[in-house]
């Protein structure tokens, strides 16, 4: 089993607004090894970006607060870091990338001044060795180097996500950190950026906390999946617990029963009925018991706890 | 990108062309007589009467306008009523004194009011935002002439630190300065201010973030070049308002400027001084703007794009 | 960080301050002590100078101004005695038709050309072609030559006050050869004969000249005058009080009390000649009617209106003349303050519960105050005034086209006062704007003005105030007083009726 | 979970947030104490007895105990002026901000919904009134049609127009793309009652705090005509010739334009913070 | 067979750029019978949205024929278009930019009742606006509540009560679901699917998700820079895709599943090309495996290659002598 690199201990996050207070995450265990590619899925408002933020404090100035819990990385705890020791992690050692690959980058900088800029924040090498190395970085995603003086308005959607990811790898982080790298993408454009990242993770040996809602991106490149619903993880586990275990939390199959199927012919799709919680008042008990076919008395009063087998838990009354 | 330049000056005749008829017939069309005004109410009727021939001035009003453009184009655009000297000799006699008092006003304008829109956008609802927006409110609040007045009453009367009138030296110059400033200041902060609360909240700010660089590294690399674009135009139409001479604070600091030969113009119907004046501020005006955008395509690389298709 | 981006703007700021504030040195004092040097003198000038040669000039205070750069035939005192300047001496003819005039032999112009009866001949035979002529040069029929330094002018009848406009700036000698190489350039160099020659003009800044040492009398004490232009009266004050100029004529009444209690400055009181008065349209209801137009005449308490507009300064005028001019007497009839018999007039006349007019009035600061006094007592009779405050140049024509029904005016009189009733009665005569038509008084300003003998003239003129003042269509108001202000150490200024101050008399003790 | 049904418009939405802005509160309540010191001035201070009858022997009083402002160079009691000054600077804003922004507004509209040649005439037409100075146009058209509150009103306003064209157009071009215009147009629905029904409603915003930010200015503009003397016909007690008539005396009696300044600065300072508070309120994306 | 309830016959639609015309659709020849669903799948910029657009008149096409019940409405004039309105409807993708937040719900779904004068009083309107709220499973306490107090899922289906009201025979749908978590998707695709059986709606069901496509429609249209590529029942595209452009289209699409994970799938190459003054010929070929210069002459028609089964492509038959 490869050295724990990543491990988040029931924590706690809070949006406090002057009209309300909306508890992001509830109580997040999660835990990643080195080099080892973990897929973070749920829906809108979930909780996954609030996690990836919260691992690098970019959460919201004095709006977003940790509350409670600890996140170990490498053995410390990056919570109770002052922000100037945080700044040598960000970029360095823990690298993040967004969703829309439009608004990322400044329009006015040119892509390579912007890929140098974060060697030159952490690395202390002269300007020669620095364009050496943006020009390794942008052939390494596939761009071709004499493009380094060009702005971000001159690629396309998918070129620009490539720089992105150059960008986050340039310091050779040991974790990457992505919030849905190709939801903005288009199916042929996502597919090569994927294999690319796979790639990388081999090559670079990166561990990455993939965040998405595509189960089906999941499956093609993540080792470990877990599945967070209303600011809790409510089932994890290694891709074949996931994808071809008997057992689920009733919100898995719920989402499996909402995609439709390529291969055979479904009359009707079996959506999860209502609506995601309202974080500002979230429900006693198990959050997912107002939408549960299966719920029980206990699952409304009793918060249930972990279901562990060797690799795979559940967070359900249905598996004591 | 030249294309583009003369386009743009092309299009400035049209523009000319309008303003010019609009004064004109304005100013010929409205009571009161230029040759009266000249030679005052003591003058007979004859004397008065001969000089409107001398003049042209009792042509019909089409006749007037079309020889008017028709020099004009020649590159005569006539003397003044009451100099007799040709026109532009009384406006560029002015107009550097105007020039400096605007150059200054925007230099200190911005160099107040950037800073300070950008501090109170970063540190937002703190008392830094609070205390310069209202300092930026108190500023566009008061009558220009009352800050002037004030100002003299406070620093040439009192402590007898700047002069009340005349610019020969340098000193003259900071009293009106600062009144002319107060008021394009206000509007610069408040613009920098919204300008820069967009861009924080822009995501590649928070990529920046998450590349490790510090508040400082991100507000001076990345925010403030994206904040200034709009700024800058709202530094070009202030620029091109201020070229136009501010009669006001003329009037208060008795500086002999383009805004009082404009006003004193208008009042004495002294026609070619006014449609030159209007039309050198209106070349003056449509230039800024042309250096506003070409400003622009500096700063914004997807601007400089369209520019040389 | 924030910090630093704060103390950032502030260094820049002080730096701008510093560096506007430090390179320059510190302003002349007031004090007197530094004076014994001081050998130039700024002189506040309230209007841009309209023409640098005399002839074309329209504007009093810029003509005065530039006066000082030539010499008249003769000048004034300040009692308003002729004396002697270019022309040493001269003879009037018995049927006051003919004036000989003697010249000053060895006087040089600034181009170092010597004056002859030749210059004088082109100036005054150029007085009559030039604009102006109508109004100042309309008496004139021919100028000849005697001599080298003798001319003889003829008039087209005998006018009493011809002496008194020789010394107006209008008749101010030019040199013949500069003035037609000039062909009628308003801002051509002026060459004069008069005590300081010309440096430069910068429109609506400054004009200046300096000391013509080989003057035909002893060279004046001041090397360099300035006449710095300053429209703004307020901020003309403030420059006085700051020693940025050292010589202004007409002190805002508010000011007064202030600068006669500072000992570092002297403050000169004196009457102009400068007459202010209403206008009353008798042409237009409802003052077509004379009772109306007295009831307004007794309506208004001037002496309080005379507060509120020049601030107490001046004294009221009730009868025209002044009391110094020839021609005055205490009988003439008069409108004192007298609201009752106001409110009877306009009873006889009809008009008992008040009626509407509109004052059409002018942008200047009486113009702006006399009116709003006019409004509020005429509103206790019942009367509602509309003020309307017109541009000067909708003014001038509204009034010389006697298009208004009540307006203001004011007017520069001489000693003599055939000039001024002449303009404000006589039928065909411009400046009656009322267009005032009385046979009687026409035929009345004709005798006077050709009667030598004083005391019969005294007796028309009396006639003629009796049928004016009885008619009210002219309401007079005050004689305007100016009040020169300087540093006491400035010696030399007198009393000015006509308002020309001889900046050669001037000298710093 | 209870769903309000009540009709929670979007504009109590935006009273919500306003109210939490201190500064545009402390306008607002500047600005309510004007308005009804502007309403019932009749009632405050008498207009023919103090605001205009001249009483020579107490003029140039300082403050006292009948006159809390003191007097003016007529002897008018000052705080009546300035009660009365009032009403007609809040109508000279109001009205020199409502004329250009529906002549604007219209121009704006049609220039910004149909683009095209109509545009390019509409907008060449407002770069022209635009690149003559606002004030200087302004004294051209009071010194050619005389002084008087119509002349101010006329010459004020056509300064403004391009303004508001300018706004309006630019709000209209980001809306006119919405999909819900497209959905109006899919149904059937007319030009006019996309214009009047989908368009206008939701460029409220921007525009209205153009309109505040508006009389502001246009009340100092006013005074600054009035500084030089092309203000408002007397007696009418107006805060910009009370301020150029009191200038005189700036020396001997400095109440004339202390107190009408700070009326005027007190007035435009609640415009403005009102016009910002607005500005926040409208747009929520600026809340954090 | 029945007369196809709308057919297009060589639609084409350009528009001006600064640099060249912008050929969005180019030439697109599809029919829709009554009551089925026509799929029309394709990456950003093929064009998609703007052939649905152009087909209910929203946008005035360059050229080609729009036939709806045989009659070609490009030609009708105002008021014939007017009551052709009722006819055709448009769904939109963005929940939160279809909808006038100035309006309360029942205002939004009662504008088309009122323009197109369908009911005259007031209490008949409102009678059914509360039919029609139920139809999409609106609660009717959000009668008065405006849109930014509604969730995504919420407003789609005030999209969809909207284009009901006019009881239209045929709907665009533009994106009606992207822009919805997968869990309301599903539920918004499944009250679609009901609406048609129910009223007999037939639908143009836009979008680039390849799994919703194949769930919802009878018949799918692969779009490719402005050109149909591929038209197939759906059941026949997805398990014997002709076209190299569809081959590489479905491969690309991550299968939530494990079974073929980790073997090497062809993905293609490269960057869509320039939709401005393109070149005749396919326009996929300088992307395909298989061109060849033949590809690169001229535009290639739908070539007959299956039952139903048509494909834009040189492999299946000499495209433009068409047989």
């Amino acid at each position: 089993m490869s050295q724990t690199l990543l491990n988040i201990k029931n924590l706690y996050v809070n949006y406090e607004t002057d009209e309300e207070t909306v508890r992001a995450l509830n109580g997040v265990n999660l835990k990643l090894n080195k080099g080892e590619m973990l897929g973070l899925v749920g829906e809108t408002g979930a909780g996954k970006t609030t996690t990836a933020l919260s691992i690098l404090k970019l959460l919201p100035k004095d709006i977003g607060i940790i509350t409670n819990g600890q996140i170990e990385f490498d053995g410390k705890d990056l919570t109770k870091l002052k922000e100037a020791e945080l700044r040598n992690i960000r970029g360095e050692r823990i690298s993040m990338i967004f969703q829309d690959p439009m608004t990322s980058l400044n329009p006015v900088l040119t892509v390579g001044e912007q890929i140098a800029e974060v060697i030159e924040l952490h690395k202390t090498l002269d300007k020669k060795q620095i364009e050496s190395k943006v020009n390794e970085m942008l052939e390494l995603v596939g761009i071709p180097a004499k493009r380094k003086k060009e702005f971000p308005h001159q690629f396309s959607g998918g070129m620009k996500q490539r720089v992105i990811i150059a960008m986050a790898l340039s310091c050779d982080p040991e974790l990457l950190i992505a919030d849905e790298p190709t939801t903005a993408l288009d199916v042929t454009i996502q597919a090569q950026v994927l294999n690319m990242m796979e790639e990388l993770k081999h090559k670079l040996n990166t561990a990455m906390l993939l965040i998405t809602h595509d189960l089906g991106v999941v499956a093609q490149i993540c080792d470990k999946v877990a599945i967070m619903y209303a600011g809790e993880i409510i089932e994890s586990g290694t891709a074949e617990d996931i994808f071809e275990a008997k057992e689920h939390h009733p919100y898995t199959v719920g989402l499996f029963g909402s995609i439709p199927n390529l291969i055979e012919k479904t009359n009707r799709l079996k959506p999860i009925l209502g609506l995601m919680p309202d974080p500002t008042d979230l429900p006693q008990g198990c959050k997912f018991h107002p939408r549960c076919p299966q719920c029980m008395e206990i699952c409304r009063k009793v918060h249930p706890d972990d279901r562990q087998t060797e690799t795979h838990t559940i967070k359900c009354h249905l598996y004591k | 990108m030249y294309k583009y330049i003369i386009k743009r000056l092309m299009m400035l005749i049209p523009v000319i062309l309008g303003i010019s008829f609009i004064v004109f017939s304005i100013i010929s069309l409205t009571p009161g007589d230029p040759a009266r005004i000249i030679l005052g109410n003591h003058a007979s009727e004859e004397a008065v009467e001969n000089l409107r021939q001398e003049l042209g001035l009792n042509e019909p009003f089409i006749k007037r306008y079309i020889s008017y453009v028709g020099s004009s184009i020649k590159g005569d655009f006539g003397s003044s009523y009451r100099t007799g000297k040709p026109v532009f000799e009384d406006i560029f006699g002015k107009f550097p004194l105007t020039l400096k008092l605007a150059l200054f006003s925007m230099l200190l304008a911005t160099a107040l009011g950037i800073p300070i829109g950008i501090i109170s956008a970063v540190k937002r609802y703190s008392i830094i935002d609070g205390a310069s927006m209202i300092f930026a409110l108190l500023m566009t609040s008061m009558p220009s002439f009352w800050i002037g007045l004030m100002l003299i009453l406070i620093f040439s009367i009192k402590l007898d630190i700047f002069p009340v009138t005349g610019v020969e030296n340098i000193k003259g110059y900071v009293l009106p300065t600062i009144t002319l400033a107060s008021f394009s200041m206000a509007i610069i902060t408040r613009m920098t201010r919204s300008t820069m609360l967009e861009v924080i909240r822009q995501d590649y700010v928070r990529t920046a973030r998450a590349k490790g660089a510090s508040t400082k590294r991100i507000i001076f690399k990345h925010c403030i070049r994206n904040a200034l674009i709009p700024v800058v135009t709202v530094i070009g139409i202030n620029f091109g308002i201020l070229l136009g001479g501010t009669v006001i604070t003329e009037t208060v600091f008795a500086l002999p400027g383009l805004g009082t030969l404009l006003v004193s113009a208008i009042r004495m119907k002294d026609m070619p001084i006014v449609m030159g004046a209007v039309i050198f501020l209106a070349i003056a005006f449509s230039i800024i703007n042309l250096l506003v955008d070409l400003i622009y395509a500096v700063i914004d690389p997807r601007v400089k794009a369209q520019y040389s298709r | 960080m924030i910090k630093k981006l704060g103390t950032l703007a502030l260094t820049f700021v002080l730096m701008i301050t510093l560096a506007l504030a430090g390179c320059a040195n510190k302003t002349a004092d007031v004090s007197t002590e530094k004076n014994k040097t001081r050998e130039d003198i700024n002189i506040r000038l309230k209007t841009n100078v309209d023409s640098l040669d005399p002839q074309l000039s329209s504007n009093d205070y810029s003509s005065n101004a530039i006066l000082n750069m030539y010499n008249t035939l003769v000048i004034s005192d300040s009692k308003n005695n002729i004396l002697p300047c270019l022309a040493k001496s001269w003879e009037i003819s018995d049927d006051g038709l003919t004036y000989t005039f003697f010249i000053e032999e060895n006087v040089k112009f600034h181009n170092n050309k010597k004056l002859t009866a030749e210059d004088v001949k082109f100036t005054l035979d150029r007085a009559l072609t030039v604009p102006m002529g109508s109004t100042y040069a309309f008496m004139i029929n021919r100028t000849d030559i005697i001599n080298e330094h003798t001319v003889k002018v003829t008039l087209k009848e005998p006018y009493a006050p011809f002496m008194e406009y020789l010394v107006l700036p209008f008749y101010a000698i030019l040199n013949k050869e500069a003035v037609t190489a000039a062909n009628g350039d308003k801002f051509a160099n002026p060459v004069g004969t008069g005590p300081f020659k010309f440096v430069e003009y910068k429109d609506g800044e400054y004009l200046s000249m300096t000391r013509n040492d080989d003057y035909f009398k002893t060279p004046a004490k001041i090397k360099d005058v300035k006449f710095k232009i300053i429209i703004d009266q307020t901020t003309m004050t403030m420059a006085l009080e700051k020693g940025e100029i050292d010589f202004l004529e007409e002190l805002p009444g508010a000011e007064r009390e202030r600068f006669k209690k500072d000992k570092r400055f002297e403050v000169l009181e004196y009457p102009t000649n400068y007459l202010h008065y209403f206008m009353l349209n008798p042409n237009i209801e409802p003052l077509k009617d004379k009772r109306v137009r007295q009831a307004i005449g007794y309506a208004i308490d001037l002496e309080a209106a005379k507060k509120v507009v020049y601030d107490g300064a001046g004294e009221v005028n009730y009868t025209i003349l002044r009391s110094d001019m020839f021609g005055y007497s205490d009988n003439i009839p008069r409108y004192t303050y007298n609201p009752e018999k106001a409110k009877e007039l306009l009873k006889e006349a009809g008009y008992a519960n008040g009626f509407n007019l509109k004052f059409v009035s002018v942008d200047t600061v009486a113009g702006r105050k006399a009116p709003q006094v006019m409004q509020g007592y005429l509103a206790d009779l019942g009367i509602t005034m509309e003020i309307e405050t017109n541009e000067f140049g909708v003014y001038a024509q509204k009034i010389t086209g006697s298009d208004f029904v009540i307006s203001c005016c004011a007017t520069l009189a001489q000693n003599d006062p055939d000039t001024l009733l002449y303009q404000l009665f006589y039928s065909t005569e411009m400046m009656n704007m009322p267009k005032y038509n009385n046979p009687e008084v026409d035929k009345l300003l004709d005798l006077q003005r050709k009667e030598v003998n004083e005391q019969k003239r005294k007796e028309y003129i009396k006639q003629i105030m009796d049928i004016v003042m009885e008619d009210a269509t002219i309401l007079p108001y005050l004689y305007r007083e100016d009040a020169a202000t300087y540093p006491v150490s400035l010696k030399g200024v007198t009393p000015k009726a006509n308002c020309i101050h001889y900046i050669y008399d001037f000298y710093w003790d | 979970m209870a769903e309000k049904t009540k009709k929670k418009s979007f504009y109590i939405a935006v009273w919500k947030r306003l109210k939490k802005n201190k500064l545009a509160m402390i306008g607002l309540s500047i600005l309510i104490i004007m308005l009804t010191i502007a309403v019932f001035a009749d009632i405050i201070a008498d207009y023919d007895t103090l605001a205009i009858k001249q009483n020579i022997n107490i003029r140039l009083e300082g403050v006292s105990k009948e006159h809390w402002f003191g007097t003016d160079s007529y002897g008018r009691d000052i705080f009546a002026r300035i009660v009365h000054g009032s009403r007609i600077s809040l109508i000279i804003g109001i009205f020199a901000v409502s004329i250009p922004l529906v002549i604007g507004g219209l121009i704006g509209a049609i220039a910004g919904y149909f683009g095209g040649l109509l545009d390019n005439i509409l907008m060449r037409l407002m770069d022209m009134l635009l690149a003559i100075p606002a004030i200087l146009l302004a004294i051209a058209i009071v010194a050619a049609l005389g002084p008087g509150m119509i002349n101010l009103l006329i010459a004020l306003s056509i300064a403004g127009i391009p303004g508001y064209a300018r706004i309006v157009k630019s709000s209209v071009i980001t809306i006119k793309d919405l999909e819900f215009v497209e959905a109006a147009e899919a149904i059937g629905a007319g030009t006019t009652r996309i214009l009047i029904r989908h368009i206008l409603p939701n460029i409220l915003g921007p525009v209205i705090v153009q309109a505040t930010l508006g009389i502001a200015s246009t009340i100092i503009n006013a005074a600054a005509l009035s500084f030089i003397g092309l203000g408002i016909q007397p007696p009418k007690p107006e805060w910009g010739s009370m301020l150029s008539e009191g200038r005189e005396y700036i020396r001997q009696a400095p109440h004339l334009i202390t107190f009408t300044g700070i009326a005027i600065v007190l007035t435009v300072l609640s415009l403005n913070l009102i016009g910002d508070g607005l500005r926040d309120a409208l747009d929520p994306r600026l809340k954090d | 067979m029945a007369q196809p309830l709308i057919e297009t016959k060589a639609l084409k639609k350009y528009f001006k750029s600064p640099s060249g015309s912008l050929h969005a659709v180019d030439g697109v020849s599809l029919k829709i019978d009554k009551g089925q669903t026509l799929g029309i799948v394709g990456e950003s910029g093929c064009g998609k949205s703007t052939l649905g657009r152009v087909i209910i008149r929203l946008l005035e096409a360059t050229a080609g024929e729009v036939l709806f019940e045989g009659k070609n409405i490009l030609k009708y004039n105002r008021n014939q278009m007017r009551n052709m309105r009722k006819e055709m409807q448009i769904i939109f993708q963005d929940p939160y930019a279809s909808l006038n937040p100035r309006m309360t719900l029942s205002e939004i779904i009662a504008e088309p009742i009122k323009v197109n004068k369908l009911l005259k009083n007031r209490a008949e309107i409102e009678k059914r606006v509360t039919k029609l709220m139920d139809t999409v499973g609106l609660a009717q306490r959000l009668i008065n509540s405006y849109p930014h107090e509604l969730d995504g899922g919420r407003k789609q289906r005030i999209g969809i009560a909207r284009a009901l009201a006019v009881e239209p025979k045929f709907i665009v749908c533009d994106e009606p679901v992207s822009a919805l978590d997968v869990s309301i998707q599903a539920q918004i695709l499944n009250l679609m699917m009901d609406l048609q059986e129910e009223m007999g709606l037939t639908y143009m069901f836009i979008t680039h998700d390849l799994s919703v496509v194949k769930h919802i429609s009878d018949e799918i249209a692969v779009m490719y820079l402005g050109q149909c590529v591929e038209k197939a029942p759906s059941d026949q595209l997805f398990q014997n895709p002709l076209h190299p452009y569809t081959k590489a289209l479905l491969s690309s699409i991550p299968l939530p599943s494990l079974k073929n994970k980790g073997n090497k799938r062809d993905i293609i190459k490269g960057e869509v090309t320039s939709p401005i003054n393109p070149p005749p010929g396919c326009r996929f070929a300088p992307r395909c495996p298989h061109a060849t210069e033949e590809c690169m002459v001229r535009d290639i028609e739908l070539i007959k290659a299956g039952d139903e089964h048509f494909a834009a492509c040189r492999l299946y038959g000499r495209g433009f002598d068409a047989e």
